[in-house]
């Protein structure tokens, strides 16, 4: 899709509703960094079901996602909480046979979303030959010959997901999206060039002038952006470097409380289908004054 | 420089680790590596600094200080000269051989150095247990790198003849089966809370090189599941140099944050 | 919005490809690109204020006020939003199909909107005139653009009945040929010194849509080396508004840049 | 080749040196925009022979060097001298088959030069197909059929250039490269990483302390640069934005005055071969203060 220069500002219910039923997602995140863990919980609170999600590292957002059964199918190259540890309620629908893992290495993975970015039919990479995770899935990685040197390749096949969503620093109206440092991340980087729609959540709405006086940070042109949330510490309890920092206390209370079934949903009800809009769950967590805490890196 | 007396499993771990780097090494990072992390820090702050250390594969040679948060962490990238950007330059440095040496841990290992971190059984598509998965290990091992093995359970269920899912290609089923492939250098050293192992250079075989203070090699042979390459005779793990062990204490990782690689391990730190 | 009775040719093709271009489309433009670059930022002023134009291919939405250096400088990519990073960005939004519109000029265009700017004679190697090479257009022709072909030089060595080298790929040869090659949109306008042609949609023929002011049909014919289709009336092409040559002349090009591209015309401006 | 963390600052007699006859040169460089002249100058003072030379766009720089006799083929897009005409030198080498032109799509050598990057023996594309450009060099860009969809494409042959030259703002002694923006063009993008050795030049030498304070507008780390020499206006006459503009009276006098091998030969008499170093070059130009005209960009 090929969105126009006008107001893309709408309401986390209103982006949620870009996502369908059956969509493949790619979905930013790390163990436990820039996650658009704002939207996570709408798509959740939205009851989204069947979702295909295309990660690289799979964290809390996609656990809970898991356990308000939202998803059918996942492609990342790890799934757990970091130093955390395990991604329970990912470990046990996979262990239940509830869940399809469709596991790459991060090269092969990068390499589909990297081809569908491009438009090619396939991408190709060097990354698990030799390894069991070729063979897993014959339709998206297969060995060929390169027709010059006859070296084994793996070829990747191109991965274009229905829509992408990414926490972010700061967006104008008309979606030209800003990071600080600018794109770093892969996710980042192909994930929102792979997708056909892009849907991005921000700390900060700013004029387009101050776009226009920073052009070097701006990672999204708005040509590409469909649908833009206001949502500040929208990553959380991941962090948004540099602004803040994860929210210890809140992965930890999950890591221990995702342990069982029941745990989880007791999390879930607390924070997510208990609060109907992010400005609740601001609330409850002190508001953004009390998230300051969250600006040390120490 | 003494040697110090008193020491933890954890202390011994970083600082031999520590002891493999060169000024030449350029070593990349991945999630929940203290040991290495905090081995690189030390490293660069004693016999080896012009080692080139990209913190959390971003930071290009950062300067943290000591570690902070957790190894993927933005606070690890402080101080350093560039942001690395993954998806193009990263992955190029990697691909070329240009980023040498990783460190990996893993569920299960075997002789030849395959890991597995993907599941537990015998059919992948229906797991006893389902693990977090490959991460930069599926990559690593079939992209030339030298790596170092690090492992806190050495125990039968770590150290498996045959692991259930090969994730990352080690010396595969050993002699040249590796080079035949194509693949360059491959598992060096596999430094556990028990012993220090490196390959036999021929067969590949995993093999007893030191065991820590207080283990002997009979024991190291009952917590693996296959046979080890044994020396006629197996030193004790050098202990470390007390000013390794105080600039480690002191600086590297004063919050010892390296010990949370021992949950679920037997050995306590 | 009256209509001027005094215009140039230069202005008459700036004001020509402008009315083309609508809010809907996304533009990037090449080198020496003076009369698209002119059009570009004359539709964003008048007609199509939503036109998206990433100036050099860099500058996203650049906002220059005026031509001021060549089309490719820095200095055009004032005030844009973002600078799109060549290798990764611009190059998938040009293959992904999201940067949809080019204009294109050559040496040698034929009658399916097949152009050539690499070398004139029967033997690649042995060119007996090599020009510059095909930069954009040999990527641009085979990935799904809207091309709008400009020419300042209408005359019989310029549009041929065969290119002599087929750098970029226009309407191939002609009828569905394209098509089956997988390839979407293709050339759609040609806009020259004598006159304006399309395609006629079944054979992909080029086809006069209109001459300009004083210039007759056969006058066009005769300057073509292959046979045009021919409609049975060929009005004049529009005379440009009053208020579009105002904004041309006094805020888009002052300077009057775009007579660069007349070089080596027979049409003097 | 990997460099270590230590001094790499070196004359520009030294760098030249790094670049051996018959090697294959990616040489960073637009019409009228960043190019490493300064270098260029030297190589041809130096009499290098038989060199590759792999660019996007050819231009001033590339010309000198074929009418200098250092070039037996060139891998390009477009040779030229953007609006100031034909690069003569180029055409009339051409035509008299003294020199190879291996003529590339854009991204076909890009492609090339991404899959030596990336390590891999070859990499795909989609531009170029159904035109002529195909089949002029079938050892390096063949088509393929993609193994899932059937698809065609382009295999383009991992091209690693032996050396990489290029001109930068800024750096540390270390090689810590940094540009304003930052890398926004392929060639400062791909072709480092592309290449074996590496050597920059840059308009200023700065502290180490100062580049940490700066990461974000590092494009290339000191690991990957061989040499580093400091020469102000050392793109001149081409443009180093936003420092300085090209200079259109030597561009223009280039263009008019290489009509002629003759005329070729006294310019490159005036401005190359009497000219024994950087500084001489600038001293003729009227020093750095009369430099300080190409910083309007109007």
């Amino acid at each position: 899709m090929t969105a126009r220069k006008e107001d893309k500002l709408v309401s986390l219910q209103q982006a949620a509703a870009l996502v369908r039923d059956g969509d493949t997602i790619a979905m930013q995140g790390m163990g436990t960094q820039m996650s658009p863990l704002a939207l996570v919980r709408e798509l959740i609170r939205a009851g989204k079901r069947d979702l295909q999600v295309a990660m690289v590292v799979g964290g809390i957002g996609l656990d809970w996602m898991i356990a308000a059964g939202c998803v059918r199918k996942v492609m990342a190259i790890i799934i757990n909480l970091d130093e955390f540890g395990m991604a329970n309620n990912f470990r046990r629908a996979a262990e239940a046979q509830k869940l399809e893992v469709e596991e790459y290495t991060e090269h092969q993975i990068l390499t589909r979303l990297g081809a569908g970015a491009m438009g090619l039919p396939f991408g190709v990479s060097r990354s698990g030959l030799g390894s069991d995770v070729i063979g897993l899935h014959p339709d998206t990685t297969k060995v060929i010959e390169c027709p010059f040197t006859g070296k084994p390749v793996i070829a990747c096949r191109a991965l274009e997901p229905d829509v992408a969503i990414l926490h972010a620093h700061r967006a104008d109206r008309f979606g030209n999206v800003q990071f600080f440092p600018k794109p770093i991340w892969t996710d980042v980087d192909v994930f929102p060039r792979a997708a056909k729609k892009v849907i991005v959540t921000v700390e900060e709405i700013v004029e387009n002038e101050e776009i226009r006086r920073t052009p070097i940070h701006t990672g999204i042109p708005y040509f590409k952006v469909d649908a833009l949330v206001h949502a500040p510490y929208g990553a959380h309890p991941c962090s948004l470097f540099p602004k803040y920092n994860f929210d210890r206390a809140v992965f930890q209370r999950y890591a221990d409380e995702s342990r069982t079934p029941e745990g989880t949903r007791a999390f879930l009800d607390e924070f997510v289908y208990g609060l109907k809009t992010h400005d609740q769950y601001l609330a409850k967590l002190g508001g953004t004054a009390a998230l300051k805490r969250l600006e040390s890196w120490d | 420089m003494g040697t110090a007396k008193e020491y933890t499993i954890d202390e011994l771990m970083v600082v031999t680790l520590a002891k493999a780097f060169t000024s030449d090494d350029i070593i990349l990072n991945g999630t929940v590596s203290f040991i290495p992390v905090s081995a690189v820090l030390l490293a660069r702050a004693t016999h080896a600094p012009g080692l080139t250390w990209v913190a959390g594969a971003v930071g290009v040679d950062a300067q943290p200080g000591s570690v902070i948060g957790n190894t993927l962490d933005p606070t690890m990238w402080k101080g350093c000269v560039m942001y690395l950007p993954q998806y193009e330059d990263m992955w190029s440095y990697v691909h070329r051989g240009t980023l040498e040496t990783f460190c990996i841990r893993g569920a299960q290992i075997d002789q030849y150095g395959n890991i597995n971190n993907s599941i537990i059984g015998s059919d992948y598509h229906k797991p006893k247990v389902r693990l977090p998965g490959s991460a930069g290990m599926g990559d690593m091992g079939s992209l030339d790198k030298r790596v170092f093995i690090w492992s806190t359970t050495h125990n039968p269920r770590t150290f498996v003849k045959k692991v259930d899912f090969r994730a990352c290609v080690g010396w595969l089923d050993g002699g040249g089966s590796r080079a035949k492939l194509g693949l360059r250098n491959g598992p060096q050293l596999v430094i556990t809370d028990l012993c220090v192992m490196d390959f036999e250079p021929t067969s590949k075989r995993m093999r007893l090189v030191s065991v820590h203070r207080g283990i002997t090699p009979k024991q190291v042979q009952e917590q693996t599941a296959f046979e080890l390459v044994m020396p006629a005779s197996v030193p004790e793990t050098p202990a470390p140099d007390a000013e390794y062990l105080r600039l480690l204490r002191e600086v590297v990782d004063p919050k010892a944050m390296r010990k949370i690689e021992f949950r679920g391990s037997a050995t306590k730190v």
